[in-house]
């Protein structure tokens, strides 16, 4: 039974992997599940400096999901070269550096500063506001994403994965853009753009107004649009948005995901990660399917 | 320390005052390396509320396995606690967070102060705590929910909004009003009582570590959630956030900012 | 105490309506709410002629919401005009005929032949798919929207109100071209485009593959999005997505909604309408609100 | 016709073969007007379920004003009902749908006939049919729940897959096997089940008619989720789609494409 996938020309043992955001560098989740046994674990968004986030209340609960507007809080990319890469190191895993900037110059500096670091791939964040286009994010522009995606490629010594908004209406043609600027893959769905207002305090909810939406709430929203995007590109596809099980992870990889993430899961169930690739191989023997990749984009 | 996610039996659920209630759950995993002022995060059985609420360790029993929390019905999660009886399941994380720095009271006058739904992780400080404790406990009325537990461990001293019982006013003025003195103070209540015993420990030198409360989600330092501001960057993201979850929830009163 | 506010130059009689095609023409739910208290009653969206509307299954659970691909099943406005119209006549209440179509002529056939017919108001779908743009809903392009609601507005007799989809990239871009085409409201939000995959049959929960999503799961888009338009335009709004109680209209209208639909809910709990009435009520009596619209989009 | 939604009491909760549970439920007001192979919308209590379940009436008892449902945990929200217990609350509406046309086997030789859990409709039906009843009840196994309550008011015929107990194959296999005859047939079961039904029925020229399902959101025919098709245009949209929620569930086999 196969449960390897290749994800843009690099060997992953299974196709789970973290989401950016809610596993940190791996360490603390470290005392709850193996990082040996992940796909991959992708990192916390890092910037060219360190970015101290928004305010409290960063987050808050929604009907079958949550918003969060942590605002990216990271350390930089030098404390992060110093010590996230070299802790997961130790593991027998893969390593995807999930990067952020509000100009194309910051994130630049992070992939340039990445070129030398053993990792294996990195995911550009692409949902941050754009500083030199009215604070829309990159994401939202085709024409942005593709720009981007190219002047990435041409410094990146690792294989490229732009990570997509939802918050589009069309998020096939943002997908071709990173695909004409030379991406490896994409990934989808970052969160969606929320609001939560406290009736009783009269305020909203969270400190920066707005969150994102994550968790299973999104998913068929999610699965959705990586069937789109498996329809309209080439290139591999890491699928994410409400996985907390086997089952949900079929959803994503049914419809054309290679690999996927888990994200808010680990916060309902820290052992997620784990319990899905179990999940799999679990459903893999049940239905005699002996390779994994039999299954990708299989409902059409 | 090892932290635990594990599905808890509950012994106990009982009602101990106005929306209070007070429940025992054995957990022997989390119970074994649990300390006074952890928290534990506790589950929604509803799958519409993804996210576990956090709990302070009210009291331990360590020969059982078991522990106390204490909690005030707030919104649809405590809520649906409430509803849970003795016998039933029950899915908790723990032991998190840092607790009380034990070490430093011992053989010292110690104020234990909590305010509200501060109070519950009192009770299993002062049972542990090798040193002169009084606790100073504020509530809103004469539902002075946790007296025995904490009469058991402490000379205990009342405030209450209403002057119902001891003190009339918040723990500050229970303070003033018994001229009371101590070398050390650990806190846990509603901000603005944290705020001004934060001042008062200042301008009196005294060594004070308050525990705070933010909204989690991942309750382990790893979703960046729950920061406070902090004097000093932090060793995490190096810049001036502490995570309450895993570097408090107790703080050294200058350490951080309210 | 006041609950009446003025919707497009319509008073109703308080701010809580139904959502289209949750509610059929109202008969259905009469054996369980009294159509009098309502503050409105939106039709199921009619076309010029019978659509009979997608295979089944046409819905699915999702969490915290559904998804649905009826397609729009209808008898077409001349039956509508004689029998549902007539029926709602009878109650003290206002009447908003939802309209669809595949192409602005279509529209124009529905909307000439309201002309004459006692109704308050009419909601136009425009989330319907274009036929003579690809198949992408009106809704998603700025000059179709301002286009079609000038088109409209030439020939309506009642206020015309345009109902927004959340497909797209910025809402508020959308409400602002309808405001110039001359509508005199925009509702949003309709359902946001979702798919489930039935992993053990390897197949799609719904017959149409993609289906809209309702509920509670999508209320922290739709407050979001109400907000955005708030700021974004003078005309009132009518917020909807997810509301199952007096606490999520209050949600909507302290983003800035003028008038509330209740979709999805009814479907929970069929008393939902007047139970949001009678919730809107005590909510004012224990906040000392004199009046409803002092709430209006109190939260900045 | 009054529907209304109410929160019933749950009297006893049983499971009866694998997998399949009966449950009776007090719940006077939809009971008072309840009829045979009319449905009633059954709400989860977690609050990510949204959409009620529809489930057949099995059986009524007017005295006590409760009503039996018999499911199969088919998912979620059946598993959800299975783990409720005596003495809870549990929110219903009903009574949904149209029922079987008692009238029209008034003094006449009819089959009931059920495939699997759509057998457990029949119980009330039997009862209340004022008729030469044969019930044909298809099953798995030799887990033929209801056996009792069916061989009460009717002779009871009975088919197996496994051929354990009585015909081995379906329900038409026992009509053959037992060359039974009718003058009306009313059928609830699988969709290929009911598809020979309707045709040995129309190839006999039996009056036939046949309950159906389809997924719901109302129930009450507003949304029209829950249409089949059929021959005649329907009143209410004036296409070929019957609702089955409103129009139904059952209909005159020669009404409906299966
Ligand atoms: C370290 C720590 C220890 C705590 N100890 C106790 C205790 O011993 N007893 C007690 O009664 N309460 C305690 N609380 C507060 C308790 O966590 C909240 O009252 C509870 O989460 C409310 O949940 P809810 O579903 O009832 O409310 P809702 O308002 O419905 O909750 C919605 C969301 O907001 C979060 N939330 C709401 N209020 C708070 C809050 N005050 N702090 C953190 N998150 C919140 C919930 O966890 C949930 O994610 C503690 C909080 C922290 C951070
Ligand atoms: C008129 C009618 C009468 C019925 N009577 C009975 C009965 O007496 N006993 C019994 O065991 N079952 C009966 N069913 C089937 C029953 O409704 C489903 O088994 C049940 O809804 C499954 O819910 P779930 O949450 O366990 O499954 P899930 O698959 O988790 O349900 C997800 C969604 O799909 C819907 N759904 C799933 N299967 C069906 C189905 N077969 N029919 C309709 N909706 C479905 C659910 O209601 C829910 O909205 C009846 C169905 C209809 C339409
Ligand atoms: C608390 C939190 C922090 C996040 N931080 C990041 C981030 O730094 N970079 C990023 O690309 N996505 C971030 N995300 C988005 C997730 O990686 C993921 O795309 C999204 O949450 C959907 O997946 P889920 O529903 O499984 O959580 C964050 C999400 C959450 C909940
Ligand atoms: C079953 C169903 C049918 C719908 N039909 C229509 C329709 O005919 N026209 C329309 O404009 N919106 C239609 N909608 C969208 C709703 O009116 C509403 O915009 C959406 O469901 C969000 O509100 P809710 O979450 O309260 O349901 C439909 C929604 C559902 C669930
Ligand atoms: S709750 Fe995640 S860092 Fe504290
Ligand atoms: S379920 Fe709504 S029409 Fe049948």
């Amino acid at each position: 039974m196969n449960m390897k996938v290749n994800l843009a020309g690099v060997e992953l043992k299974n196709p789970v992997m973290t989401a950016s955001g809610t596993f940190g560098s791996g360490a603390e989740y470290s005392e709850f599940v193996d990082l040996n046994k992940l796909g991959a674990v992708v990192t916390k968004g890092v910037a060219h400096v360190p970015w101290s986030g928004n305010d409290t209340p960063r987050i808050a609960e929604i009907h079958s999901g949550m918003m969060n507007a942590i605002g990216l809080q990271n350390p930089g990319i030098d404390v992060f070269c110093e010590r996230d890469i070299p802790y997961l190191q130790q593991f027998d895993t893969k390593v995807i550096v999930n990067v952020c900037g509000h100009a194309p110059e910051e994130y630049l500096a992070v992939v340039e500063r990445l070129a030398e670091e053993p990792i294996d791939m990195m995911e550009i964040n692409i949902s941050c506001p754009n500083v030199n286009a009215n604070f829309l994010a990159f994401g939202q522009d085709p024409r942005h994403v593709e720009e981007l995606t190219a002047q990435i490629k041409k410094i990146a010594k690792q294989p490229v994965i732009m990570k997509l908004t939802p918050n589009v209406t069309d998020i096939a043609e943002i997908a071709r853009a990173a695909e004409a600027g030379g991406a490896d893959g994409v990934s989808l769905i970052n969160t969606l753009t929320g609001m939560k207002i406290d009736v009783k305090r009269r305020t909203f909810a969270l400190a920066n107004k707005t969150g994102g939406v994550s968790g299973p709430c999104v998913k068929p929203i999610a699965v959705r649009m990586v069937y789109q995007v498996a329809q309209a590109v080439k290139i591999p596809i890491i699928g994410m948005g409400g996985i907390q099980n086997a089952e949900d992870a079929l959803e994503f990889i049914m419809a054309g995901a290679t690999a996927v993430s888990v994200g808010t899961a680990n916060f309902t169930n820290p052992y997620a990660t784990v319990e899905i690739i179990e999940g799999l191989e679990r459903y893999m023997k049940e239905n005699g399917v002996e390779d994994i990749r039999e299954l990708i984009g299989i409902v059409k | 320390m090892a932290k635990v996610k594990m599905t808890g039996r509950i012994l106990s659920q009982e009602k101990i005052a106005t929306e209070i209630y007070s429940m025992w759950i054995e957990a022997a995993e989390i119970v074994k390396e649990a300390k006074p002022g952890q928290f534990i995060s506790v589950y929604c059985r509803d799958n519409s509320r993804i996210l576990p609420r956090p709990i302070s360790i009210c009291e331990i029993d360590r020969e059982k396995g078991a522990l106390r929390i204490v909690y005030r019905v707030a919104g649809k999660g405590t809520d649906e606690f409430s509803r849970m009886k003795a016998g039933e399941d029950l899915d908790v994380m723990g032991p998190l967070g840092n607790g009380f720095p034990m070490e430093v009271v011992k053989g010292k006058k110690v104020f234990l102060m909590g305010g509200g739904i501060g109070v519950p992780p009192m009770v299993q400080t002062a049972k542990e705590a090798d040193a002169d404790v009084t606790v100073i406990a504020g509530y809103r009325n004469s539902e002075i929910f946790l007296k025995e537990e904490l009469s058991e461990n402490s000379s205990l001293v009342v405030a209450t909004e209403d002057g119902s019982v001891g003190t009339k006013g918040n723990v500050m003025d229970a303070i003033r009003e018994n001229a009371l003195e101590a070398e050390v103070i650990f806190a846990c209540g509603p901000t603005p009582m944290l705020r001004a015993i934060k001042n008062y420990a200042e301008e009196n030198s005294i060594l004070c570590y308050i525990s705070m409360e933010e909204k989690m989600a991942c309750g382990i330092g790893a979703c960046l959630a729950c920061v406070c501001k902090s004097k000093e960057k932090d060793s995490h993201s190096h810049v001036h956030n502490k995570r309450i979850c895993k570097d408090g929830p107790v703080f050294l009163s200058t350490e951080v900012e309210l």
